[in-house]
């Protein structure tokens, strides 16, 4: 009976409740509370949910979904070579599982990000800042927190290529912040994925204290005229001459702003309806799911669970507010300069995190002014806020990258 | 030159080619048409009277002429006029409105119909 | 600190370039809506009377008050209660009911509703 | 005249018809013969049909769609390799076809099963097993068929990876068949898979007289109690919790399980709708057609024109009988010690072939006793026999993998 | 301050504007026309859209979304190895881009051509030839186009790879044009496959003048008998012996007119509705996206801006106008062996560009005769033009590839 | 002889291992399954009259009988006989029809239904 003895000892060795380290059981645990605040509290399910179960899913040892660690050091002259390292890490650490094909193949490629901002340029109207162009400024100006964020995670000594990555969770967009942590520092990616989605889902209460501390309630009365209606023939031009012109300005941030405005040029043609309905619906959904397995499988004891981590998730509360404080300061002084008509609040929205934050801006004035309404004003900052993020993320990749 | 001559060659060859293709095909399909015509008349053989079957359809109708015209423009221009009505009322607002799934992907994916469902009379969504 | 030092460069470098771009995006969608009012002056211009075309909408709407609005509520009424009626008799069982794909799909795919289509009355799906 | 001459005769070596092979002729039969029954007994169509006509398209000889052998000779350094063996087969064989594409890199990575595993997820309800987590030893003594059928192949001369393969369509689960046949025993992987979705399809022919023949009329009157209804909260938690239990101690399950789960997860936490639709609909669809194509593409008349072929065909069979038989013997023990309260034929359904063996059981109940409704408590065993197949498939990897 | 300085030249060397050739400005010119007549007037607006823009987005310099060449020098001997090409040009052009993944992984391996034949074949209807096979020789008349304008090209020095590839352009089938550039000649992908959608969506304005002018009224004026109606089995039947027979006389067009069979299988059976639908729809969709995206990545000012682009677009008429006296042609001699019951007109139907040209022919009869209705008769050479050109891009695959 | 030893010992180690993951997973149910009882009980005892919100509901159902079933009937066929009446109607002509995707699509989507839709009687689209 040595054979089944063998086969016994072969499969108690395999056993993953034996092999269960500390850190899989704490990381199992942050993947439980991820799914948790996704469900009972409905924060970025969309996102949350499968990196949350995903973690819980990796942690699980010798579960064969994901073979291949996150940041692996790779032999110099591959180390820029994708197909080279796919073959080297299975080489090195075995057949991939299958969240290390999503992992590299589609989030590493950066494909998965690029088609998730294909789709968001299909969902987004950016009507209100063709409206208004001069409100895309306050969606520069919001982008003060991604610096302010970056300084401070360098003093704190992370470096540059983790400082940046950090820094752009202030720009409150979830795919930038995975696209530009992929290229310069995988190893924090899922720290920056989750410290921006659950900020993003935290908007609503991290904003309104900052805009209330920094305005006065006549500022927060001011009313601003109805927006002039946008044509449908500048509403097309619109994607077209964004994508040249930043393109020409800012090559590096070529790719993310690009697939943006092609999806809105697809959403915005109107000829290509069921191109466009794909790219919002059933490509967004599949790319949706990919992404946050895919994100969540990075979510190791190892490279998870340091005291950087921790750190990031505290800079990413600096980043957000000081992205609202420079959007609200730049907000006032648009104010000064236009002799009062410009409500300073809506500098708040340029964070993105489209359209929680221009709520909240909405909101704010409607305690203050029930007849006072905002909204619409504040989605202008609001999708500049995407741009400039893009904008950001592109500097960082030409500098860095 | 003597690649226009191999041009020509693959012309000869090509068009020989594509019509035998296509003409075997149609051959086959007439083939297939026949047997389809032999398969049917079997099987119309095999169930010879299927026609008295379906015919409990007509009695469905004959209600119809029942009502005159003038009523009918009237009971129609009612109830269209009432659901006209209807809809022009206000919208009521929910009471916990569900926040949709396109408010929360990413962060971005504005759908301005969403934004504007804003209740500017009551100041809040 | 010579990383800090970088940094340093590198916000104002970005902060100058965000800026920079986002006001040339701007300045030219100013120019884009500035060519859009010219180009929809011109428009006006070469087509001068477009106003007379849209008229006969109005005259749809003059049957409307010729019903007094009690009528109305109670022939609506009515269909919605017939409807309403005619929801709640118990659904006829389809002869030969196709079976769903979801059904089929893999021998998994339960969708709980369809197990559940088993009607209780006459044991039989 | 000679190019002209050349050029036919290059064609005419080119020619399918003149390089037609008996074993060509008779897998293109075979093929058409699945999807004759496809479409006329409506036999599985979902993957009948695309299995039965890829089947004829690659035995047509130098059609190009398959160039790749489906169990090639690789060099030991490679075997293990996948992104060597695609560079390998290309410089063996010449550029792949489209189905070289889709077999290789969509189901030998596994990436197809485990979607549809992940879709399956999505799609079922495990509501009646929560309810009644006793049904769930069902679908254990289910599996016993698996194993039966295993010792039958070994006894027929298969060896132990093939006989695991085979043994596996007794599980009555299509996905878990191709995934573990194309770890295992790739050769076959055209015949499990016919074999099990053909099984699957005859599952009310197969079962019934085998549950009549073990069970006596009095037996199959007993009638069972309402199931008490199951909250929205514990069928959330079960997905999650049932990952967690079967990954700590079969982690070589950990794939099926773990994918099925999160599927699981996402229909039932009710946040996040639009990922479970497509889950269930968009990229179930599109990975069932490359299911259905890939798992085609591999019945070659040299793979499968064999006398293994046709003992795996009876193979299956003895595999679905005696899986049914040891659902209902176990059934009669649960009779036994609840005193008379469980019907021993709900232990048939621990087959799964969801949800067709539990409609089995209900037509036979019927059959005794118009008023005696056994479906929803023979969903139980029906759905835990998904899992326990899972699972015996896990110990199959652990231990010859 | 030596490092804002670095910082603030690195950033200028990279800015696109700085680096924009005069190529890249008439390619951008090129893309925006393209996108212009896509919204203006619908010219073929799911792919020109795609294509027009795509090309815009890749001259912008650096934009580092299409790194690799389209038609790179290759060694030898890796040459027809996908896998080691990808790995060789990571080596030697750095990461790829999104356009390149898309360009080298899902069209350079001919799967996104065969995927859309497959989603043309479930949405097809091959009734009207079924119904009137004679009607298919007409198809087989039209690909005359596809030789004269090969010869053509081939007598103003075009090489016989290139020349085949402009040819196609006549069968008036955009996939068949883009899988056989793709393998014969991608240097000229941009400009074969903006041809082809081109010329399609202008069959309105090319085919009417050339009819008229081969016909006299009174053969214009001819009545057809009305179609017999074609029972489901032979609708099923149709696709599996139309894959057999052509796939055994020409295996080289065995990919194209298989994967167009299976996809009309899938719509005749009634059977897989869901895979038919995703076949039509979702998969359709990603799939065009795809296409759209890369093929206009393509279009880059080195490749592109050549007198031979030029040219292609000058045979293309060539191809179309020859394609449609062809069909004409042999539709008079059918006439003539019918003694007069076959309209010639339907004929030049047999260009394909299913159904435009089919409406054209329609549109003319009812100018001489308002109650002439030959629609349905013109729609079986239309339909077997798809299977014309297929085969005729058979040989060319057969003899040349 | 030796494989098929392995086969035996496999089978003793998978039965058990089987049973013991179902039984396991079964003891984890019922015990989530007794938690969630608790909850229950706990949520009503600090919950206690739920039961006085719903209320307002069966007020809306009351105008239901005012209206007496063959009056009911009348109304419905009448309804029901005018949207008959309508759809037998031949269908107007769009003034510019659109042209559909599918008829769009790299020239081939034939859907003939699409081409069906030439109106006989005028002799155009
Ligand atoms: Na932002
Ligand atoms: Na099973
Ligand atoms: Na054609």
């Amino acid at each position: 009976m040595a054979g089944l003895v063998g086969s016994i000892v072969t499969f108690f060795q395999g056993m993953g409740l034996l092999n269960l380290t500390w850190g899989n059981v704490v990381m199992i645990l942050v993947g439980l509370a991820l799914v948790y605040l996704a469900i009972r509290y409905e924060m970025e399910p969309l996102l949350l949910l499968p990196i949350g179960i995903s973690a819980v899913l990796v942690n699980i040892p010798l579960g064969h979904l994901a073979n291949w660690p996150v940041a692996p050091n790779l032999p110099e002259h591959i180390a820029d070579n994708i197909f080279s390292t796919l073959s080297y890490l299975n080489q090195q650490y075995g057949p991939p599982g299958i969240f290390d094909i999503i992992y590299y193949t589609l989030i590493r490629t950066e494909l998965v990000p690029l088609l998730i901002f294909f789709g968001l340029g299909a969902m987004t109207d950016f009507g209100p800042m063709i409206a208004d162009p001069k409100t895309a400024l306050m969606g520069a100006a919001a982008q003060i927190g991604v610096f302010i964020a970056m300084l401070t995670a360098l003093a704190l000594g992370f470096n540059l290529d983790q400082a940046a990555s950090i820094g752009i969770i202030g720009g409150a967009d979830g795919p930038t912040t995975i696209y530009l942590t992929t290229k310069l520092a995988p190893e924090i990616l899922g720290a920056t994925a989750v410290a921006a989605y659950s900020y993003m889902s935290l908007v609503p209460l991290i904003q309104p204290p900052i805009i209330r501390a920094m305005t006065s309630p006549e500022e927060r009365k001011i009313r601003m005229e109805q927006l002039r209606p946008v044509s449908k023939r500048e509403k097309i031009i619109f994607p077209v001459v964004a994508m040249i012109v930043i393109g020409l300005l800012v090559p590096s941030a070529a790719p993310l702003v690009g697939m943006l405005m092609i999806g809105n040029l697809f959403r915005e043609s109107g000829v290509v309806e069921r191109l466009s309905k794909a790219a919002q619906e059933e490509l967004m959904n599949i790319v949706t799911i990919f992404l946050g397995l895919g994100v969540g499988s990075t979510m190791r004891a190892d490279s998870f669970l340091t005291a950087q981590t921790l750190m990031i998730l505290g800079l990413g509360i600096v980043a957000f507010a000081s992205a609202t404080a420079g959007g609200v300061l730049f907000g006032k002084l648009m104010m000064k300069l236009s002799g009062g008509r410009i409500n300073p609040m809506i500098g708040a929205a340029g964070v993105s995190a489209v359209p929680m934050s221009a709520r909240v801006v909405q909101r704010i004035a409607s305690e203050e002014d029930p007849g006072n309404f905002i909204l619409m004003h504040a989605m202008g900052p609001n999708v500049a806020g995407v741009i400039g993020t893009a904008v950001a993320a592109g500097v960082f990749l030409a500098v860095l990258g | 030159m003597a690649e226009f001559m191999e041009g020509l060659n693959l012309t000869v060859l090509g068009v020989t080619i594509v019509f035998t293709v296509l003409a075997i095909l149609a051959v086959v399909l007439y083939a297939v048409g026949w047997a389809e015509r032999r398969l049917v008349e079997k099987e119309a053989k095999t169930a010879p009277s299927p026609a008295s079957t379906p015919a409990p359809a007509p009695e469905a109708k004959e209600e119809k002429p029942a009502i005159p015209p003038r009523d009918l423009a009237v009971i129609t221009a009612a109830v269209l006029a009432y659901t006209a009505e209807k809809a022009s009322q206000l919208r009521p607002l929910p009471f916990k409105r569900k926040i949709s799934d396109s408010w929360r992907l990413y962060g971005l994916q504005t759908q301005m119909e969403d934004v504007e469902d804003f209740n500017y009379e009551i100041g809040k969504w």
